[in-house]
């Protein structure tokens, strides 16, 4: 497949020349031959591998009809549809910036949303069992959920001593509303007879709280978590309209002041990147610590 | 070893007062009345077996003794003082098992351990606990790896670790075999001896709450009401063919309705 | 805070923080004083913030502190100004950047009165362009309420939304409008600009400073301001100089375009002071007139209330 | 409370003379009244009412502060904390406008929601129900997850005739989203107990999924909804960037573009009793549906 | 009316096969071995009943049996076909009731015929079915609001709705009072010898197994392996002092590894 996609690219000739498209023939046949070697190989098929096949078998497709809509024929108009190789030129032309600009918003998102998930749990688990605090948090929830994150600016601006703690702010809020609303609504439907269990022997609320409902809840809160985290990319990008000198959110604004497509889809596709990464991350220690519900839900 | 933990702990049994309880579930349109004005006592130490046809309100009672639910009328009182909420010195092993499909069985049976902030390495305890209802290989399992009798074990295990001073047991043995059974019947049976601890026993085995009772107390169909009661005065061991065995489970028979069967 | 508190670089200069956007090349002699070193020669050393947001994130930060001073249009600043920011406007950098091109194929042309009936795509649509055009396009005879219909699209689609035929006109500044026009085969046509009669003379771009700098340290305000005018003779002196400062942050433009569109711009005309009161009264007055700027403002006491003149 | 709140307003003089700060004390005046007459008349009182107190209570203490901390001394600075009767100014001011906006958001939210909702649901029943689906899918949504609305916008004006069916689309992706991914975990968490019973008695897949999957994961549906709702309401402001005339998103960003707080924070006022309004049916008909879980779970 | 629906029904019982069965969970580290090379057939009509100590894999097997799982090795068959999934025919009645918690009693009951996609109203079946477990007042109940021993009828009547051709039952009687237990014991057997469907009985219970079956079966301990099998050639109603019943009851109580209760 992808030796077919690289000849593809390499042989059929483009609509305009386009400078990378050696370059990403190059790189779709050397995944090509490195899958081939890997999968005739005698030493042990790797099971990640197996597992990924038919994804590995369709993204040459996708590359080849994405290469033939667009510089091969121009199906598809440009700017908006820029060819292949035009993104992976702005990798290789751009690759400095793209990736301090990656490391600039992980260094903004990660407390951000690290912040918001734990003040998001916190709170979730508070309106999850204590109906006093359901009762004065939820209608705030409901008013404050549907805001946007610019709606906030000028509050953080004013509240916060430096733009990056505003920004910050902005991640966790962003964060911490799906957090704390899906551990709240974990919380509140661990079922009854739990409780009872643990009450009659002798728990008190500190423990029914940390050894009941959140284990119970936690298939919850890592939904949670997951909704959080891509939260607080999309907020990204307003939260790097204020004040900073590099990140994602603001390549990505300025890419589109100079309506330059290649440049936000490069943009976009690290962010995506980034995003699967974290969010592989947050699977993985989600599988280990549920790892007791397999036997129980369907998968 | 295992005087340190199960055994040997002789704290007095609680008693228990009901008193003109009646109780009735108001979650559909219309209530529905369980308990209909019971009143009777329990000893310290003593050992009672209720029993009654299904959905009469058994399970309910035990609740409200719990102090898992408050009786709509009346009072449940344990050495005197009403029963407002729930005590680990007094523990109802669940007609469920409903263990914490999280934990392994040995953190399922540690839980009130946990839960009461016992300080402390609980291995020992657990290992005892596990051993009493033959889940030893089972320790590191996890609920839903077990069969229905094992996590009816289990839940047993999770009270009985507890040393209650009143122990309220909901068809324990329902699903076990008839040798596990007997085999966990006589350790319920030392442990009480041992321990002064009071027990109420929910089954629907006239046998076995002839073989282990001082006093068997029938309830009649929902809402419950106190329909027969007797004294099992018969030593321990007991057993089946001795003609006071013979002529209680007859009366039992009877005032449960059955009367073809003998 | 005194003036010795302001924070220093090592080597003395007083370090200022300036916000500007950085996709509007008419800010490129930002770059070329910054390249040139002409702020250090100034005494003051700054770093650049960007505020690609809205107007008003940028103003909230001068006056919460979050950054010291600021490049931005006027149209744009004038009305949040109204607001009552802790912000002074300090001097003028240039005019013109903003414009409006058509499309020929529907029916516009370099006369204004061809928009009549026309739709004009707009970014923002409390915008500078907005407010520029409304002001202008009455004092050609049309009104920008009736005659005229404003619609908002992004700025990266606007292009697309005059192909699509969902708007005849687009108002923006440059490079975009520069990037369409010449994407569109001669098929655009300028129809106005922010230079065009009767605001030839017009500042379009100002610094302004967040109030407590100027009680703080108005050393340095002033010498932000005599950067960014030397900065601007620079440029309008010498455009390659400042087109290739600007080039990193561009793309799909040459140096040769960027040229251009600079030469369009007036980098010669930086009024201070009265000079500058004189541009935001009439701006005032004007904007008032179309009923952006409060009935009950008087535009000589506004402007006197937020220019500040540092030489003076 | 609101009485007293009345003459606060009323009679506490404020820094600089607001011209509706009589009819908000009035307005407050009025309130203190009717809660009065209702708590104290001699008919049943109401039960949503007695809920409420402590809401009611709270409130008029909290627009007495408001009220301190702008007009009164100018403790917060404008024009970021515009004073209460700045606010309701604008209300009684351009109440004409806002509601025009308020009606061309709906007409263009509930669509947009109501197409999100429905393939977002579709589509998280498929993700939990097919594994098939589910490979395929999954990767898609974890790389489209945190793409921010903005990055559509140019894809959504290519593929889609108007700017009415690309906001629509902007706004039906952004609700799509939570429910896509609440429904799917709320489907894949179904205990596995349930497939048995139902498979044993003669159910074919499509009797599992739509009586056994589906009403067993309402509860995590219905929290997909309620944050799908949040997010149609956030990404209102990017929909309306497209070429509408009215509408919150539009009004607001035309508010900001001026900064004027006080239009702002109406604006927000009025999305927040709209989404409060939307939320409460969605909850009225959860409460219906979910009747069945109230013995169940701890309320 | 009643003969329309859950009597009279005479399809002809499945014969079950069971050739070198042996199953192991996989679920944690090691896999646990649970049937260990397991032969018997059960013929067209029979009643057969199945006894093993807690945990040996009873549930297991049925589980096989009505193709719920596939076993590790060797075969099950139904009527010489292999068994490779679920089928109405063959309906199990879980150990745990496990009602849908969103459905009425009523909605639960109905559950195989809609599923089915059977057409027509279904009141008069699940009228029928739930006279047939004495829950006709709590048609419209929801599951949480049933007793232990309502909920286990429930579940029961949810299958005999359906006119097994081979009913599998798991424990079914376990939490419910003599009385009523011996009131569906008749049902049930009046139902096989009316429908001449095939069934397999677990339980714990020798006196029901030897009331109710023709042929007892008795697993060893987990991994269950067939260690006793006899024939019960008595003659309905059985009577539980017929000295072939209780001789039967001895052996098996034997088989159990019960030696010293006789
Ligand atoms: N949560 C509840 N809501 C409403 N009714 C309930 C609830 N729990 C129990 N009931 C009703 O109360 C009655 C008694 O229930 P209970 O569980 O006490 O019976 P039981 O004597 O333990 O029966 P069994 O022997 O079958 O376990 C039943 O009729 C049941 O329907
Ligand atoms: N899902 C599972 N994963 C792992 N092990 C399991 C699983 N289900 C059952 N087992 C194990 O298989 C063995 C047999 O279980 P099974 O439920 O068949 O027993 P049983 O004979 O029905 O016992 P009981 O009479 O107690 O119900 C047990 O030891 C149990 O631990
Ligand atoms: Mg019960
Ligand atoms: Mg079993």
């Amino acid at each position: 497949m992808w030796i077919g996609a690289g000849l593809f690219a390499l042989y059929v000739p483009g609509v305009t020349p386009l400078p990378r498209t050696g370059l990403l023939g190059g790189i779709e046949l050397a995944i090509g031959i490195a899958i081939a070697v890997v999968a005739l190989a005698p030493w042990r098929r790797s099971e990640g591998l197996e597992q990924a096949d038919r994804w590995l078998a369709a993204l040459p497709i996708g590359f080849v009809i994405w290469q033939y809509a667009t510089n091969k024929t121009g199906l598809l108009p440009l700017p908006f549809f820029p060819a292949p190789e035009s993104v992976l030129e702005v990798f290789t032309d751009d690759w400095a910036k793209l990736a301090e600009s990656a490391l600039a918003s992980l260094v903004l998102l990660i407390p951000g949303y690290a912040i918001g998930a734990a003040l998001g749990f916190s709170l979730g688990v508070a309106i999850g069992w204590s109906r006093a605090v359901h009762y004065w948090a939820h209608p705030i929830l409901r008013f404050v959920g549907p805001l946007p994150a610019t709606a906030w600016l000028p509050i953080a601006f004013f509240c916060f001593p430096s733009t990056r703690s505003a920004s910050t702010f902005l991640i966790a809020l962003a964060s911490g509303f799906p957090v704390a609303v899906l551990t709240s609504s974990g919380v509140a439907s661990v079922a009854r007879a739990y409780y009872d269990i643990a009450r009659n022997l002798g728990a008190d609320p500190r423990f029914l709280v940390r050894k009941v409902a959140v284990p119970a809840a936690l298939p919850s809160v890592f939904v949670g978590l997951f909704m959080g985290l891509g939260a607080s990319f999309v907020v990204l990008v307003t939260a790097e309209m204020i004040g900073v000198k590099a990140g994602l959110g603001f390549y990505l604004q300025w890419a589109q002041g100079w309506a330059a497509y290649a440049n936000i889809y490069a943009a976009l596709i690290v962010m995506a990147f980034l995003f699967s990464g974290l969010i592989g991350l947050l699977f993985a220690v989600r599988d280990r610590v549920l790892a007791w519900q397999k036997g129980i839900v369907r998968w | 070893m295992v005087s340190a933990t199960l055994d040997n702990e002789t704290r007095p049994g609680l008693s228990v007062q009901i008193s003109r309880v009646s109780h009735a579930y108001r979650t559909g349109a219309e209530p529905v009345d369980v308990i209909d004005n019971v009143t009777f006592g329990v000893d310290p130490g003593e050992f009672v077996a209720l029993l009654g046809p299904s959905g009469c309100g058994k399970s309910t009672l035990l609740r409200l003794v719990a102090g898992l639910d408050q009786p709509s009328e009346g009072k449940v009182g344990t050495d005197m003082v009403r029963v407002t909420g729930p005590d680990p010195a007094r523990l109802l092993v669940f007609q469920d098992p409903t263990l914490f499909p999280w934990r392994t069985v040995r953190q399922n049976i540690a839980l009130g351990l946990e839960a009461r902030g016992v300080a402390g390495d609980h291995r020992a305890a657990t290992d005892e606990a596990l051993a009493l209802v033959g889940l030893e290989a089972f320790a590191d399992a996890l609920p839903h790896e077990l069969s229905g009798g094992m996590a009816q074990r289990a839940a047993l295990a999770r009270v009985l670790i507890n040393h209650p001073r009143l122990l309220l047991l909901d068809e324990p043995f329902g699903k076990l075999d008839a040798l596990t059974r007997m085999t966990l019947q006589g350790e319920l049976l030392r442990l009480w001896q041992q321990g002064g601890f009071t027990t109420m026993l929910v089954t629907h085995d006239v046998e076995e709450a002839l073989l282990l009772a001082q006093r068997v107390i029938v309830f009649g169909p929902r809402p419950a009401s106190v329909v027969f009661e007797a004294e099992v005065d018969l030593p321990y061991p007991r057993h089946r063919d001795d003609p006071g065995f013979i002529a209680l489970r007859r009366d039992i028979l009877i005032a449960l309705g059955h009367g073809e069967e003998l | 805070r005194r003036h010795e508190a302001w924070p220093k670089t090592p080597k003395g200069l007083d370090r200022v923080r300036l916000a500007w956007n950085p996709n509007a090349l008419c800010l490129a002699p930002v770059l070329l004083a910054q390249n040139k070193g002409i702020f250090a020669r100034h005494g003051i050393d700054v770093e650049l913030i960007s505020y690609a947001g809205s107007t008003d994130q940028l103003l909230e930060a001068m006056s919460t502190r979050k950054a010291d001073a600021g490049v931005g249009m006027i149209l744009r600043w004038i009305k949040p100004l109204e607001q009552g920011f802790d912000v002074r406007l300090l001097a003028g950098t240039h005019g013109g950047c903003i414009r409006m091109s058509g499309s020929r194929r529907a029916g516009v042309t370099p006369d204004p009165l061809s928009l009549k009936g026309k739709t004009i795509g707009l970014a923002e649509i409390t915008g500078a362009s907005r407010n520029a055009f409304a002001v202008l396009l009455k004092y050609h005879g049309l009104d920008p309420d009736r005659d005229v219909e404003w619609r908002q699209f992004p700025q990266a689609l606007l292009g697309e939304a005059l192909r699509k035929g969902e708007v005849q006109a687009i108002a923006d500044s440059d490079p975009v409008l520069f990037l369409e026009e010449k994407a569109s085969d001669g098929d655009m046509v300028e129809v106005i600009s922010n230079l065009s009669h009767p605001w030839q003379n017009r500042v379009c771009c100002v610094i302004g400073a967040g109030g407590f700098m100027l009680r703080e340290n108005p050393r340095a305000a002033k010498a932000l301001v005599l950067a960014m005018a030397d900065a601007a003779n620079l440029c309008s002196s010498d455009p390659h100089e400042a087109a290739r400062a600007f080039l990193p942050y561009t793309r799909g433009a040459s140096v040769d375009d960027l040229v251009a569109i600079l030469k369009t711009q007036t980098h010669a005309n930086h009024p201070l002071g009265r000079d500058l009161a004189g541009d935001v009264t009439r701006y005032t007055a004007e904007l008032r007139a179309i009923g952006v700027m409060k009935p009950t403002t008087d535009p000589a006491r506004f402007a006197g209330s937020i220019v500040s003149d540092v030489l003076a």
